[in-house]
């Protein structure tokens, strides 16, 4: 059989940066699955793009070399921007990595998935057709109402898979995906995967790029490792996976959480108590959402607690109302075994010391315009502890000299642990982590899971941890909160949980949840 | 003098009709008939439609036009003035006795609030319709510049008809004898006047019988001077005037251009000093001010022999005019003797002249709508020059509301605002003496404007402008005129600067005049060249 | 019911600026020295006589209390009667009436003329491919900024000079509203305009079409120009129309130099005449009208702005994520 | 010693190019030649901008006057110079009363309660639909012409548009989540204003208004346009720039220089605005 891709010594240049891709060989056959993993800034994305002669996107105009460079069967080294576009669309379909925003806000869905259609001239009545089937074929529900929809009116599940809808559409011979399942919850994510899987079982080629080594393995036929631009291993994707060769592979599977931890020997005394916690939002247009809804939960000190549950459940919801960022309708919160939730702000304010929020996004959460050191002495200021804000950077292992630095000079997992290590200036007693790890590297994650159970192994603060990663919380936690609109769907200790999963939602998460077969 | 110079314009064969475009700079009247208000865009304007009892010539000579004759009597106090012969105005209303008296009457009315034309009349007590032609004027006391008065084109003859259809219906369009009829007025755009196919009242200016040569006029409101140039240049329009001194040179030195200069009559444009109130009300400062200003090189500069420096208190073009050069040289040291003699002894430390802690401030307002760029750039010249001796001088730009509230008269008693000014003022004949610096003039009318601005309040002039307007005889009238003028130039009450500017250019147009009275252009001889 | 919530605002809105104009213009032209029985009573420094003046005095109830008359001028503009001219004797409704449309014209056609120079300037900025073209890009940025600060009367001048001055190409006057003479005016107005247009443009069109949607457009076959006309004109539109409402309040600010420049007729002139003549029934009549006119194109922009954006039409101001009242159970 | 110097020069200078590019670098030259000349004009033209000369009039620009005289044989040179101080004022004295109106009118409504917000907003809105020469004739026609009048009419004109971006950005960063952390910090609400919000909404604003003085520049020369600008014999461009259109055509140098002076100052303004508002952080 034919390569639809057969590339040979591509190499990517950007002027003032360098090589970012030097010397990378591809062969894909149609029907197969070729996983391309790597660390971030690998060049996956750089050789995503290349493969459609649009590697110089967003920034300075790329230089591209390439021995051989075929393309669903065509040479297109040396390809001129009109040849190019022939191929786009039609032979070779994009699935870019930042999903949320590759869809028109300002069109509707439909028109975006038949772009590919109208650019080639095909009749509105068939564009419609083959988009509804192409909309179907990508796993969404009631294809005519989201063709009729626009891009902000759809959840992020629903967007990218009607980006994956707009790039097989017009039924292309290649499909190239990157990261296609990122920020998508782990159901969500597994029906993407299964949809790519009857593409590829129906005779289509995907270029999978993805740091999620899971849904690699569940996808990938083979699988290219890259590292610093260059091909550093490559091999069938049950090889590579169970038996890596390079260091970086390796890394990276070492990466993936794993295991349990065992649990807590002696409970401590309740620091966070919630009880019937209720929580109602208007809609815009009338109607409402229960975020949550009779929700109680008790975190001991030394215990380290996992909310997971579907986008939406309300698990930042409760995170928000437990460190009274937010007002229940109905219930209340203990703090120490103290009134918390119903006190005015004013009384609340001197004990706030006590419960700290790392909230799922760090970078917004510090003011651009200080300092590392400036954050963290405003911190100490604030709850009046006597650490120093070198010790507090000495306990999240970053190095003094990050101190001087900004907020956006520092890299997602530097961020992640200077928000750590601001909450901790308090000494507090409760850690509430939204989503601490769900935007970080593989590798970059592990070491944050790493430090956090290290640091309650020291300290002893208790730890509530949302998290939409079955794995994470394992990995970190002891007990467990299943939620599912807005409800506690079931709770129990991790290995219980894990064993002998009770509600629907558990099982299915689970499952979902593809492990990664040990080293 | 009066007429325009005829040089013909650059080639074109004079053809008869079409329609001439005149720009004008003037602000828009809000009313055309002249009797109401009376200024000098409405002079300008109605010209065109109305025409006075008498004319005047070049030589300042009253000569018939709507009136035939005129006879006074030994007191001076009755008039008889004969009527052309079956004259009718353009609605077919007959130009008779009755109509005459209707619009003295129609002046004098406070409805019509009219400025010029009202001061003109004044005198008139009765209007006695003799018959049909003849009409008898009763005057309270001798006014030997009624004739004058009546030759201005406030004090033009409109259809009783029109003046009684009321005001705003008699603004929108006066019914007149003139060569033209007002036919449209769109605001702040054109008015349109066409042709008197019957016209009959040819008037000193006019050079054939029977109806003027063009069809139609278009009369546009263009503030702008540059615009106004640019316009003239690219053939829009035919004439323009209030040209900016530059624009008539280069239209001298060219060909396709005519320049047509017609002072106005009356006043000759001059700073007026405020002598009713420190520091003005001491001759010598007055002097020190005249002595120091030095004005010559920058009328030359500015104007570049567009405007002659005057050095009396009429214009160039009244016959009766006194001239004085050697009061007015600049004589920077003896400004000084004469401040320091006047108590102004001390200097401040931005240079300026100090006396028991005052400074010696001249305020200045000047009013954006009459004064034009170049006199603009003077007055800062003269604030410059005078600054050397110690004057300050505040120059304020106003518009016209805000230029007339800085000079009324305080309303109890108090100060005036202003220490010197220029303000223009049009009068055919030397009796404008009487209304610029009698003592009468300094009593303010109820809207607090009075003519006076140096407040001259001399009782030796008084008596002698007094008697000059009472005698007929030409003779000693001069002579009476002449000592006033005399007093007032000694007295270093005003700073004469130039005639009051009056420049037209024209393209494409040949035959416009401008009449003797007040210098409006008249078109009753123009022609278009193709 | 959105739309007519939006609606009574938008009313709300032009009550209050009713209000505030006829207010701010009462006090402002009567402290401002010159008497209006004079502007009545034929312009500045006539000699009207006493009983006259008595009688204007009367007549237009200038001789009572400043209090009741504010309170007459707010009761006559809050109703919209605007009252008959002091100067020129006729209706202020009449007057502005003649000059509306004539201004209009010319404001429309300037914000027009600045759309297109922006949109060409914008698209060749975004389109420029080579050397030379990126250089002339960059050229054309320094014009851009060159353009917004020019003053109109330097412009208009400098336009005229060369145009109808020199070349005689065109009318240095406007007095119509045929293209020819429309032309000059709309120009001087349009280039400022036009230049800070240029700039938000070209702005958003550089960001929407780096932008993720607009890769994905192209990696589907669409030209630069497909992506330029189907996606990223239509989001560097968007601010630029909000920019509009303010580019016309601009252009009507301009306009007042403009007119007065070519002779135009029109309600900048209008009010500049007036305002000389302390008329305030035309002074307040005028800035009514142009507030009252801002008030209308900005919610012209405002639905146009949904029109081109679907996400602004369901947005309706921030409904509460306000508890609704402590309950402890 | 001299080799560190020149070291920590080039460095600083490279630091500039790079934050603000060559644009930017030009244009904040010409702002601080503009400012020498506005502080300390004596430095650049030793002459007396107000000293008359008649008998040179006109000059064209030569060995005799540089950029040559005007209708009263004054050094249009000088006059440039020592206009910038006035002129560069002017910009800046409107700038501030529309700034200091803005932040009033921005904050108020941004933080006050809700009926505050939706009073302000309306003033914010009547504001913007008096436009700006509108404000400035019914204020010329109040106070009498002058520069004063100006700077207030057009400082009002534009204190709607501060307001308004002021309100947008204050709202955004009291929603931040970095004040929303400081809030479960404990931190007292008002130091998170002074510490937060003011720093985080006032240092965007300064990149709009080095944009707004030069557009200040510019509206007040419209004014003298229409005569109710500076008063003589004040060499404001605005006043030089309008004296010297009539001659346009015959002596060009007169709308040239300070035309060039109006335009060059507010590009290099507007310009040096862009680059900041581009770099301040955001
Ligand atoms: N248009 C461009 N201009 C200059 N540099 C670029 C450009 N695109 C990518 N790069 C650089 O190339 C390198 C590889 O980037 P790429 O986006 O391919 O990484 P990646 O492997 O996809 O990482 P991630 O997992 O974070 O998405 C990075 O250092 C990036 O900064
Ligand atoms: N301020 C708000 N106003 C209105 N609805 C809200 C608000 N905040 C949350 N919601 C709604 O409440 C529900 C729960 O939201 P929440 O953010 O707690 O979910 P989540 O479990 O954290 O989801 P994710 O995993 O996507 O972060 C959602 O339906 C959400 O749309
Ligand atoms: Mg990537
Ligand atoms: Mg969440
Ligand atoms: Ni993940």
């Amino acid at each position: 059989m034919s390569a639809v891709l057969d590339v040979a010594g591509l190499t990517v240049a950007f002027p003032g940066v360098g090589e970012v891709l030097g010397g990378v060989d591809l062969r894909l056959e149609a029907g197969r699955c070729l996983a391309v993993v790597g660390e971030s800034g690998a060049g996956k994305s750089v050789l995503a793009r290349s493969l459609v002669g649009l590697a110089g996107e967003g920034g300075a105009p790329a230089r591209v070399r390439a021995e051989r460079l075929t393309v669903a069967g065509q040479d297109v080294l040396g390809a001129d921007e009109r040849q190019w576009r022939a191929l786009r669309g039609e032979q070779v379909g994009l699935v870019l990595q930042d999903a949320l925003q590759s869809l028109d806000p300002l069109r509707t869905v439909g028109a975006e998935v038949g772009e590919s259609l109208a650019v080639r001239g095909v009749g509105r009545a068939e564009r419609h057709e083959r988009v509804l089937a192409a909309l179907a074929a990508a796993g969404l529900d009631e294809p005519a109402t989201r063709a009729a929809q626009r891009s902000d009116e759809l959840s992020g599940g629903m967007r990218q898979r009607a980006l994956i809808a707009s790039a097989i559409v017009s039924g292309p011979a290649l499909l190239v995906a990157d990261e296609p399942t990122t920020a998508l919850d782990a159901t969500v994510a597994r029906g993407v995967l299964e949809m790519l899987g009857r593409l590829r079982d129906a005779g289509t080629a995907i270029l999978l790029v993805s740091h999620d080594l899971g849904a690699v393995a569940r996808l990938a036929d083979d699988v290219v490792a890259l590292d610093g631009g260059r091909v550093v291993e490559s091999g069938p994707a049950d090889v590579v996976l169970t038996r890596p060769a390079h260091d970086v592979t390796r890394a990276l599977l070492a990466a993936v959480p794993r295991g349990s931890r065992p649990p807590v020997g002696e409970p401590g005394p309740e620091v966070l108590r919630a009880t019937g916690l209720h929580r109602r939002y208007r809609l815009p247009g009338g109607g409402g959402v229960d975020a949550l809804d009779d929700v109680s939960l008790v975190v001991r000190r030394g215990e380290a607690v996992g909310v997971v549950g579907e986008s939406g459940s309300g698990k930042s919801t409760l995170a928000r109302m437990l460190v009274a960022a937010e007002q229940p309708d109905a219930g209340r919160v203990e703090l120490a075994g103290e009134p918390w939730s119903e006190l005015p702000e004013r009384r609340r304010r001197p004990r706030r010391h006590l419960v700290r929020l790392v909230p799922q996004d760090p970078l917004g959460s510090f003011d651009p315009r200080w300092s590392a050191g400036r954050v963290l002495r405003a911190a100490i200021r604030a709850s009046g502890s006597d650490r120093t804000p070198a010790e507090l950077l000495e306990l999240v292992r970053l190095p003094p000299a990050t101190l001087g630095r900004r907020p956006r000079a520092l890299s997602g997992g530097q961020r992640q642990r200077l928000a750590i290590a601001r909450a901790l200036a308090a000494d507090p007693d409760v850690l509430v982590l939204d989503e601490p790890v769900s935007a970080l590297d593989v590798t970059v994650q592990a070491a944050i899971l790493e430090l956090l159970v290290e640091l309650q192994e020291r300290t002893g603060t208790a730890l509530l941890l949302v998290s939409h990663d079955l794995a994470v919380v394992r990995q970190v936690c002891h007990a467990v909160v299943v939620m599912q609109d807005g409800r506690v769907v079931e709770e129990g200790p991790v290995d219980r949980v894990w064993a002998e999963p009770r509600a629907d939602l558990t099982r299915a998460l689970l499952a979902a949840a593809a492990a990664v077969p040990d080293a | 003098g009066g007429g325009g110079d005829d040089a013909a314009t650059g080639g074109g064969e004079p053809v008869e009709g079409g329609t001439l475009v005149y720009a004008t700079g003037d602000a828009e009247p809000t009313c055309l008939d002249p009797h109401v208000g009376g200024n000098y865009p409405q002079a300008l304007i109605s010209t065109q439609y109305l025409e006075p009892l008498v004319g005047r010539d070049a030589a300042g000579e009253i000569q018939p036009w709507l009136a035939t004759d005129w006879e006074v009597s030994e007191d001076g106090l009755t008039w008889d003035l004969t009527l052309a012969d079956g004259i009718t105005f353009t609605d077919g209303t007959p130009l008779d006795a009755e109509a005459v008296k209707v619009n003295i009457e129609h002046l004098q009315d406070p409805d019509t609030a009219s400025s010029t034309g009202y001061l003109g009349v004044r005198k008139i007590e009765e209007v006695e319709p003799v018959d049909t032609t003849h009409v008898r004027f009763h005057l309270s006391e001798p006014d030997s510049a009624l004739l004058e008065s009546l030759s201005m084109q406030w004090t033009a003859m409109q259809s009783p008809a029109g003046i009684a259809r009321g005001q705003d219906e008699n603004c929108a369009a006066p019914i007149g004898t003139g060569p033209f009829v007002v036919a449209e007025w769109v605001p702040q755009q054109h008015v349109v006047l066409e042709r008197n196919e019957d016209y009959a009242t040819h008037g000193p200016e006019a050079d054939h019988d029977g109806p003027a040569h063009l069809e139609r006029i278009e009369w546009r409101f263009l503030p702008d001077p540059a615009t106004r140039g640019a316009a003239l240049q690219s053939g829009e329009v035919h004439v323009i005037d209030n040209p900016e001194p530059q624009a008539v040179v280069s239209a001298e030195a060219g060909e396709e251009i005519t320049h047509i200069d017609a002072p106005r009559p009356g006043s000759v444009n001059r700073i007026e000093l405020n002598s009713s109130q420190p520091p003005f009300d001491d001759a010598r400062v007055r002097q020190a001010f005249v002595y120091s200003a030095d004005v010559d090189p920058g009328i030359e500069a500015l104007y570049q022999g567009v405007a002659t420096r005057s050095h009396s208190p009429l214009s160039s073009v009244e016959p009766m005019g006194y001239s004085d050069p050697s009061l007015f040289v600049t004589d920077l040291e003896e400004a000084e003797r004469l401040l320091e003699d006047a108590g102004w002894d001390e200097v401040d430390a931005e240079g300026y002249r100090v006396r028991d802690g005052e400074r010696l401030t001249v305020r200045f307002p000047v009013s954006t709508n009459q004064s034009v760029a170049a006199e603009q750039a003077l007055f800062e010249q003269v604030q410059a020059n005078t600054g050397r001796v110690g004057f300050e001088v505040v120059l304020t730009p106003l518009d016209l509301s805000a230029w007339y509230g800085a000079l009324a008269a305080p309303e109890d008693g108090g100060e005036n605002t202003y220490e010197a000014v220029s303000a223009p003022y049009t009068k055919v004949g030397p009796d404008v003496l009487r209304t610029l610096y009698h003592s009468d003039g300094t009593v303010p009318a109820p809207s607090g404007y009075f003519a006076n601005l140096s407040q001259v309040t001399d009782p030796e002039i008084d008596a002698l402008l007094d008697e000059a307007a009472r005698l007929t005889d030409p003779g000693r009238r001069a002579e009476l005129y002449e000592e006033a003028q005399r007093r007032v130039l000694e007295g270093y009450y005003i700073l004469p600067l130039y005639d009051q500017q009056n420049h037209f250019l024209t393209r494409g147009v040949e035959g416009v005049t401008t009449l003797g009275t007040v210098s409006t252009p008249t078109f009753v001889n123009a022609r278009l060249t193709s | 019911m959105t739309v007519l919530r939006w609606l009574l605002g938008r009313l709300a809105a032009a009550a209050l600026v009713a209000w505030v104009v006829a207010t701010v213009v009462f006090f402002a032209l009567r402290s401002a020295g010159g008497d209006p029985s004079e502007a009545i009573l034929g312009g500045p420094g006539s000699q009207a006589s006493p009983e006259a003046v008595a009688g204007v005095r009367e007549e237009y109830s200038l001789d009572e209390p400043l209090v009741v008359q504010y309170l007459l001028q707010l009761g006559r503009t809050v109703t919209f009667q605007l009252g008959d001219s002091y100067a020129r004797r006729r209706p202020v409704s009449e007057l502005v009436g003649d000059q509306l449309t004539g201004t209009l014209v010319l404001a429309a056609l300037g914000l027009l003329l600045a759309w297109v120079i922006a949109l060409a300037v914008a698209t060749a900025a975004v389109l420029a491919r080579g050397r030379v073209a990126r250089r002339a890009v960059g050229l054309l940025r320094g014009a851009e900024v060159v353009a917004s600060v020019m003053p109109h009367f330097w412009l208009g001048a400098v336009l005229i000079a060369v145009f109808a001055g020199g070349l005689g190409w065109l009318p240095a006057t406007s007095s119509d509203s045929s293209l020819r003479s429309l032309l000059l005016p709309a120009v001087t107005l349009a280039v400022p305009v036009a230049g800070f247009l240029g700039q938000v443009m070209r702005d958003g069109l550089e960001e929407a079409h780096a932008a993720p949607f607009a890769t994905t457009s192209r990696a589907r076959g669409a030209s630069e120009g497909r992506v330029l006309w189907r996606h990223s004109l239509r989001h560097a539109a968007l601010p630029a129309i909000a920019l509009s409402g303010w580019a016309f309040g601009s252009l009507l600010s301009g306009a007042v130099v403009v007119e007065t420049l070519f002779g135009r007729p029109g309600l900048g002139r209008l009010l500049i005449d007036a305002t000389h003549s302390r008329d305030v029934p035309v002074v307040i009549g005028v800035v009514l009208v142009i507030a009252l006119g801002y008030v209308v194109v900005m919610s012209v922009a405002d639905v146009l702005e949904r029109v081109v954006d679907p996400r602004l039409r369901g947005r309706v101001e921030a409904v509460g994520s306000a508890p609704q009242g402590q309950v402890v159970s | 010693m001299t080799a560190t110097t020149t070291r920590a020069e080039r460095t600083w200078t490279r630091r500039a190019w790079q934050v603000l590019g060559p644009g930017g670098v030009v244009s904040a030259a010409v702002v601080a030649l503009v400012l020498l000349a506005a502080l300390w004009p004596q430095l650049l033209a030793p002459g007396d901008p107000t000293a008359v000369a008649p008998a040179e009039a006109y000059q064209p620009p030569g060995a005799g006057a540089l950029l040559g005289t005007d209708a009263s044989g004054r050094d249009v040179y000088t006059r440039v110079v020592h206009g910038a101080g006035q002129s560069l004022g002017v910009g800046a004295l409107a700038t501030a009363i529309g700034l200091s109106l803005g932040v009033v009118l921005g904050f108020g409504a941004a933080l006050g309660p809700r009926w505050l917000d939706a009073l302000l907003s309306r003033v914010i809105e009547v504001l913007f639909a008096l436009p700006s020469l509108v404000l400035a004739l019914l204020l010329v026609a109040v106070l009498g012409a002058g520069v004063g009048p100006s700077v207030i009419s057009v400082g009002l004109a534009t204190a709607p548009g501060y307001a308004r971006i002021l309100r947008a950005r204050a709202q955004a960063v009291a929603q931040s989540a970095y004040v929303g952390a400081a809030r479960l910090e404990g931190v007292w609400a008002p130091t998170t204003f002074v510490r937060h919000v003011l720093p985080n909404t006032v240092w965007p604003l300064v990149a709009v208004a080095t944009l707004g003085v030069g557009q200040a520049i510019v509206w007040v020369s419209a004014l003298s346009y229409l005569g109710l600008g500076a008063l003589p014999p004040s060499p404001e461009w605005g006043a030089m720039l309008n004296a010297g259109r009539l001659h346009i055509t015959t002596s060009w140098w007169l709308t040239v220089a300070p035309g060039l002076a109006i335009t060059v100052t507010a590009a290099a303004l507007t310009m040096l605005g862009r680059r900041l508002s581009a770099v301040a952080p955001s």
